[in-house]
């Protein structure tokens, strides 16, 4: 992100960011937690407030910039990555978030998608996926599970869906971070490691739909499961997890398998540590991909490789043009290569 | 020079190269069109190539062409009929013949007329001889063998890709040009390959002194140069829009940005942009027209100048972000260079044909401006003012072009940018605090721009309707109609800052007015102009402003017996006039051939409306 | 049935269900509607619900209301003012007042009149004390408290749900239905949840009870049944559509295959005929709109009847691949549920604004046929007859309903789909030596449909330019030109196989003619209707077919003084008349708010017009 | 692919796939020895002439169709994936080929191709990969290698290109493989095994583009360096590849090494034996990652992993539906729920 600091910003708290108008989202939505840990994180970035800039597509998640006192813009649906790439190209200086729905992200605006995070932008992306399409009502989307009776699949969907990570790698994304509404601890933290992150940062929210989709993450946020059903990884720790903290993960030739410490004679030391730096992204892809109930689901920042990143490489161009070329205003131009005066 | 040859002076020529793709015949047109600016001629040209890269050798399909206008007096198109046509082999010459005029001359490479390229061609006999060229000049030079010849040295692929300059060299000679300068051509475009460089010139000298030898060429012809004082360029309507944007940019203070995606024939506009970084511009090369479009209104509401370019396909694509435009009234000009349609249609020649889907193709009421420019050079102005009005009236501009004119190339008056008018957008000051982002200007409408960044006006916008004023998103009854209204009033407001339609003609009206509109300015200008010549009662409004129209242009309709409306589609124009002017007749006369008028096409026509009564 | 109480005839009855988008009104609203259906009544309704899934309970973004018109004689519109309002609280009641008829009875949660309550709707002072519902008769009840009472063995958020049936209960009551028939709807809706059912059973019966001692109630009304005859349901447009399109499928043989991305308000659509698997029907929930209406394009070329549904923002975004439909001349329809624009402008409302879209809204010429359905019910009749113009005609077909046809319901009088016309696509022969791609029958210039698989007939088509007959890429400048002109006249031609625009009123001509097309049909012919038992000199003519217009279009207008163009838009329809017939001289009235026509407001503006001289 | 036989078409020859008309792409083309390819494969598919259908985008890549003597469609710029999906579920009976270029298919296309590999459904994709817009005259693409000087990019790309298979198995892809224009045999046997997959194959065939990215394959292509710089997959077989056959893949970790036969004592069994049917996709995607200068380039069927095909199940659900239903003809269905009669 952005790095403009200024000094007589250093004071801003949540409140500077909290919209005066009402919250239209259902009561109970996930989205509400988010919203917060947003507003909780943007103080900490170091940014002027008026160089914040959060941009959405259509949907529920995407009425988001409504609720975040900064520039905002409520775009298209499906358009909010290019949209957001115009406002970061136009002006590098902005902090520009983009906020999105499964189906806003990756059923119509899939494009746009793969494309943002290949070409490493400096932008950051929330990513609230309920599964569903919670504003048209209950249709499934590319991310609902595989057999799900929807409005539309009153049979059970027959679409494999996306995980949105291992889509992210495949795209050449340089930062993944999976995250949860319930958890605002881990929100604020994966979200202020998504900020500093220069280049695409891809952070995907669970959220519940408590309308539409309700507990559709229930196995990893029920109070009883959820330590036992996710890992938390670190860059720099090992990766364990468990109720008790005794679980973890090694490799077993190129799989990763769960263990238990203290069993078959594991011991912490074998326990894989997180690089979330490495820039080959097999682990990162393999750990993205974990699914219950073999494995935990993993959560944190998965990946945060830093890379060339477009509109960092963009101003370079510019400047170096303009340095190096004898054309300073258009007038040089239009009286530059084969001219012809006459009378 | 040879001086036992008589010299003719020309008030014009029009000279049509034609070959295979691989023949250099775009080359030789504009090596000609640079030499014969600098002769001080006035030109117009237009290339003529096939869709495909390249089409398979010697057949029809496969002919690409380059015709050129050259003369003293006012140059309006690329002409015609061709008064020389440059036929590298059969295929050419079928392709082009009827584009010749009677008496021409033809010159034909001769090494290629035989049975194996007649039958590529289609032709059944052999055409040199059964009649079909009679009432022609025909010059047969063995191009292939004497080129051949010239670079013995060479490997024999490499020498036929010099063909060409042989035939520059021919002509350098029939129109009394100065070598030289053909040769400072070639070092310039080989810059790095002084191989290529001596090559081509001895290939280029041979030429011309083939032609010095030829007993066919006795008269050689010199074309007066033009009147015009000024500086001039030759430039295509691609690079003139480019530059056009670039003009707002610099005269708006905004930085311009263009986000596009490759569409024939708009590509070159992308293309010569992102060559410009030295004066500030960025362009954003898109993964479709949508992210294309999309980029440039975030640009823009970031406080770039936002720019998006396409042909009729991308236009369709970006029909729904275009709303989002005129939803958020921000800043933004669509340029489509149109292109023969429906769908893929016909990529690569010009049509109108997209006019009712700039004025309609979006959902919901949804008014932009629409304009057009009338010939290359004017694709600089068009840009221009679009770029001008969309910053003031902070509203989507789209500006149509076509491919004729995106390709074509004329004799261009180089303006002085610092004489330009200068561009002030209604940029919203920091920390105002009565800032509302629908807060317009009693006069204009235009709501300002609140760029982000700037102190004490985060606000938030996008595509649900919004509340007068205050700009919050709202779902009240009568605000909707309200704003519905505004949008609509913001557009034909901009008619007070428009100039009148002008007549050109009978101002104070007549018996038959010609209408048109885009890139059809320079045939039918001519052709009014002509028949004005022989004392025919004809006017002409060409339209450079659609939506909203002149504020004069009922007065103007209303002063002429008879009106008639000339397009290139099937009467888009014609039907949006009698829709808004449903009081007058309107006579139309529409080609939908994926080509220009012909100036002698619509003299007819216009003589036969004349001659009605 | 308490005696002692008085009981009025009503030839008709408007209630209007309001409260939080959780208080179940849509619920208690379909179960009046189906009581009132199996009661013999004739009826439309219609739901108005936020565009946000659920909205800040108590406010007024967060109401949620249901319109229910039922009566004996024909019913066409769902009412303009209520007779009975149900406000669940407050801001129910502000959002409504001024939607219900002076004297009007209004029913409130008195539970919910607080103060708390007041500030979130916006109410300053106290509505029941400040004199806001003078003239109307104001029934307190206490619905929370009377619910929470009659199912105390439930917990209170289960409770609370149930109110909605205390409401019942009491219109039940109030308009002498039998209670049998609201249980009846209970058990059905929750079949296997039986503790469910129970609990509003009880609240019904509360309901019902409270009613019947009430004194408020000492008058109950009997609604007349309708005079109808046949066998009917209540059905919405959208369902009324998919059925419509499969009754097209079943009559032509050719399996139907949706491709659609949901839409608001179109989704409906989609969800029905995902359902309906067991009659055959493949839908394909695309990725996005463009691959929506591709895969319909591509399920066409493999024979089956490919349609694509969608709203305004979606129609843009298929404007691309409507071109390549034109081109590639396949049966497509699109069904556009048109909602207020531009942008993604007002999701939930109704609007007429996109006809010049559906008209014009592709890059070249590129005819399609537009038609419009005129009420829920006749959404099935279109859908069916657009089905049978594309696959008969191999066109594409554009079919505007709108927000209130879709979501709106009707009594519908069920057709026998036997007795349906065949519809007969002219499927190409296995074999045919003759066959060619482009090769046109000559009464409808309708190409044939080869479908893959099928011997002897494999050929290859697309987007670019046609050659006539073979098909084959073609970049001839006359050919161009002769495919143009047949694309539109064969869309032309299909005036031969449709009705000539009826005249409802004076056929012979008179003093004014209204015009009117689409979902406003219910409001303008009841307007119209209601001034002629008048005497007054009115006549409608309501447009089902846009493009190409019915064959006695002209002379229908040429018989009227005057003709008055009324649409939900800013003037579409009316300038698409005046392009088209320019003769005549159009008055317009509009309404752009996002709300359907009121009669009354239409019959003050046709009286203005009639007195006019 | 569709499994229609048909007995009398057991004598189909490349002939019966040949079209009349000319060929019109540039002399020298990457493309022609594709199509020759192609047409060789199609008669042994054992599928009725009649019952394949060619269809494609826009691009030099997507006139394929024209010149393959099926059902032909050429479609819009990016559009093929889902007209061809509409053929598909109208007539599974049908043999579906995609045509596109690395334009058509991942910029304005990506989207359609994401999903089509998601679903699953039994398409065959050629990805013709020419690493620029040829039709439009040398534009960069998504596959343009980072820094690349072309028309639009006169400075250099600063774009990170897409990798296809890497992209497709981000997307949940089930079969990827990878072959050049300059080896009709591998072509032909990798066609094959395409065709033979049942679900979404998509075959990435490099493709010289002789006018706007002459040689950008060279160091794949080059009779010298070809051996060295890429490797032929086979399905069962030891990864082992050079001139002299003595270099081989090995797992060192979690990544991949280049190791010689014979030096440090390997031997050829410690060389990785190739699954293509692993369900797992991380060494399927590692190899398709695998690039120059370190790695050779993985070439033949990388993945073809069964699982569930999107067209197979709709039929089923149909099928079900039909036998279960008691409303058979619309009649039933208007005529059931909710009816009153009267008169
Ligand atoms: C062009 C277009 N197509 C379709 C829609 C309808 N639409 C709005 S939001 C949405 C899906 C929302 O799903 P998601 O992005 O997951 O957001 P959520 O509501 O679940 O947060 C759809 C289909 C639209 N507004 N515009
Ligand atoms: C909607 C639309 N946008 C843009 C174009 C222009 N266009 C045609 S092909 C093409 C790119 C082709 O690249 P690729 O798919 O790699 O095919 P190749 O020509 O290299 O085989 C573009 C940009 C178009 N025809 N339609
Ligand atoms: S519908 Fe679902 S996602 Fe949307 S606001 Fe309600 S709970 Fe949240
Ligand atoms: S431009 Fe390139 S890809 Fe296109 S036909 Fe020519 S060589 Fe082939
Ligand atoms: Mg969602
Ligand atoms: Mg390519």
């Amino acid at each position: 992100m952005s790095t403009t600091t200024d000094n007589t910003t250093q004071e801003l708290t949540a409140k500077d960011f909290k919209t005066d108008g009402p919250v239209k989202w259902c009561a109970g939505c996930g989205s509400y937690s988010i919203l917060s840990s947003v507003n909780a994180t943007l103080p900490k970035l170091g940014v002027r407030k008026e160089d914040i800039v959060f941009v959405s597509g259509i949907g529920c998640s995407s009425r988001f910039p409504y609720y975040v006192k900064t520039y905002g813009f409520h775009g298209l649906h499906g358009r909010a990555m290019p949209i957001a790439s115009g406002v970061k190209l136009a002006n590098p200086e902005l902090s520009v978030w983009v906020v999105t729905g499964d189906g806003d992200s990756m059923a119509i605006g899939g494009n746009h998608f793969i494309h943002l995070l290949r070409r490493n932008m400096d932008i950051n992306i929330l990513l609230l996926n309920n599964k569903i399409y919670g504003l048209t009502k209950g249709q499934y989307s590319p991310t609902t599970p595989f057999g799900s009776k929807t409005k539309t699949s009153p049979d059970g969907t027959i679409e494999h869906p996306f995980k949105p990570g291992e889509l992210a790698m495949g795209a050449e994304g340089t930062f993944y971070a999976r995250t949860i509404d319930t958890d605002p601890k881990m929100m604020k933290e994966v979200f202020l490691e998504a900020a500093k992150h220069k280049g695409a940062a891809l952070t995907e929210v669970l959220q519940n739909c408590i309308i539409f989709n309700n507990k559709v993450h229930q196995e990893i946020t029920d109070k009883d499961v959820k330590e036992d059903n996710t890992i938390y990884l670190k860059h720099g720790e090992p990766m364990i997890f468990g109720k008790e903290n005794d679980k973890g993960l090694v490799l077993d030739g190129i799989k990763l398998k769960v263990v238990k410490i203290g069993e078959n004679g594991i011991t912490k030391d074998d326990i894989l540590v997180h690089d979330a730096h490495e820039p080959d992204d097999t682990l990162h892809y393999m750990l993205a991909r974990m699914a219950l109930p073999e494995f935990p689901l993993a959560l944190g920042v998965i990946r945060a490789h830093k890379t060339a990143v477009y509109d960092h490489m963009l101003e370079e161009q510019v400047e170096l043009a303009k340095e190096h070329s004898k054309v300073k205003k258009l007038n040089d131009l239009l009286n530059s290569g084969e001219i012809v005066k006459k009378g | 020079m040879s001086d036992k040859n008589k010299v003719v002076e020309l008030e014009d020529v029009i000279i049509k190269f034609a070959g295979d793709s691989g023949d250099g015949m775009q080359f030789t047109g504009n090596q000609f069109s640079d030499t014969s600016v600098n002769a001080g001629n006035d030109l117009a040209t237009f290339p003529d190539y096939p869709s495909e890269v390249r089409a398979p050798q010697g057949t029809i399909a496969g002919v690409s062409g380059f015709q050129i206008h050259i003369g003293g007096k006012d140059i309006h198109t690329s002409g015609d009929l061709a008064d020389v046509l440059v036929a590298m082999n059969p295929a050419a010459l079928r392709k082009n013949l009827k584009w010749v005029r009677e008496g021409g001359t033809i010159i034909i490479d001769i090494d290629n007329f035989d049975n194996k390229h007649y039958k590529k061609a289609g032709y059944e006999e052999d055409p040199l001889n059964d009649g079909t060229l009679k009432g022609y000049k025909i010059i047969k030079a063995p191009i292939t063998t004497m080129t051949k010849s010239s670079v013995k040295e060479l490997d024999s692929k490499v020498a036929l890709k010099t063909k060409n300059q042989f035939v520059s060299g021919m002509l350098y000679f029939l129109f009394n040009r100065e070598l030289e300068q053909g040769k400072q051509f070639l070092r310039q475009k080989f810059k790095n390959k002084p191989k290529l460089v001596e090559a081509n010139i001895d290939v280029l000298e041979a030429g011309y002194h083939y032609a010095e030898t030829l007993e066919a060429f006795e008269t050689t012809y010199r074309i007066i140069s033009a009147e015009k004082t000024g500086s001039f360029r030759n430039i295509t309507g691609n690079v003139a829009t480019a530059w056009g944007l670039m003009a707002a940019a610099e005269k708006s203070g905004r930085p311009l940005f263009l986000g596009s995606y490759p569409i024939t024939p708009a590509t070159e506009i992308l293309q010569e942009l992102s060559s410009k970084k030295n004066l500030g511009v960025k362009t954003f090369q898109a993964e479709d027209e949508i992210a294309g479009i999309s980029s440039a209104i975030g640009a823009s509401f970031a406080g770039n100048f936002g720019v998006t370019t396409t042909s009729g396909p991308g236009l369709s694509l970006k029909s729904e972000a275009a709303g989002l435009a005129v939803m958020t009234e921000l800043p933004l000009v669509i340029v489509d260079v149109q292109r023969g349609g429906p769908a893929t249609g016909l990529p690569t020649k010009p049509e109108q044909s997209d006019l009712l889907q700039a004025l309609y193709g979006r959902n919901g009421e949804s008014p932009v401006v629409v304009m057009s420019a009338a010939t290359p050079g004017d694709c600089f102005h068009a840009a221009f003012k679009a770029g001008k009005i969309a910053m003031e009236h902070m509203v989507p501009v789209i500006l149509l072009t076509d491919g004729y004119l995106a390709n074509g190339s004329e004799l261009w008056n180089i303006p002085d940018v610092d004489s330009m008018p200068n561009i002030k957008p209604p940029i919203a000051k920091a920390n105002d605090e009565d800032y509302a982002p629908y807060r317009r200007n009693p006069e204009t409408l235009a709501r300002e721009w609140a760029i982000p960044g700037t102190e004490g006006l985060r606000h938030r916008i996008g595509g649900l309707e919004k509340e007068d004023v205050s700009g919050e998103v709202s779902h009240d009854a009568l605000n909707h109609e309200i704003m519905v209204k505004y949008r609509e009033e913001k557009v034909q407001r901009i008619a007070n800052y428009i100039p009148e339609q002008p007549i050109y003609g009978n101002e104070d009206g007549g018996d038959v007015l010609v209408v048109s509109w885009g890139g059809t300015y320079g045939a039918v200008y001519t052709a009014v102009s002509e028949l004005r010549k022989q004392g025919k009662d004809i006017s002409l409004a060409h339209f450079e402003y659609i939506k909203p129209f002149p504020k004069n242009t009922r007065e103007v309709l209303s002063k002429f017996n008879k009106i008639i409306v000339t397009e290139i589609n099937n009467g888009q124009f014609v039907n949006y006039l009698r829709a808004h002017f449903p009081e007058f007749n309107y006579l139309q006369y529409n080609k939908i051939q994926g080509l220009p008028f012909m100036i002698y096409e619509l003299k007819d026509k216009f003589n036969e409306i004349l001659e009605e009564k």
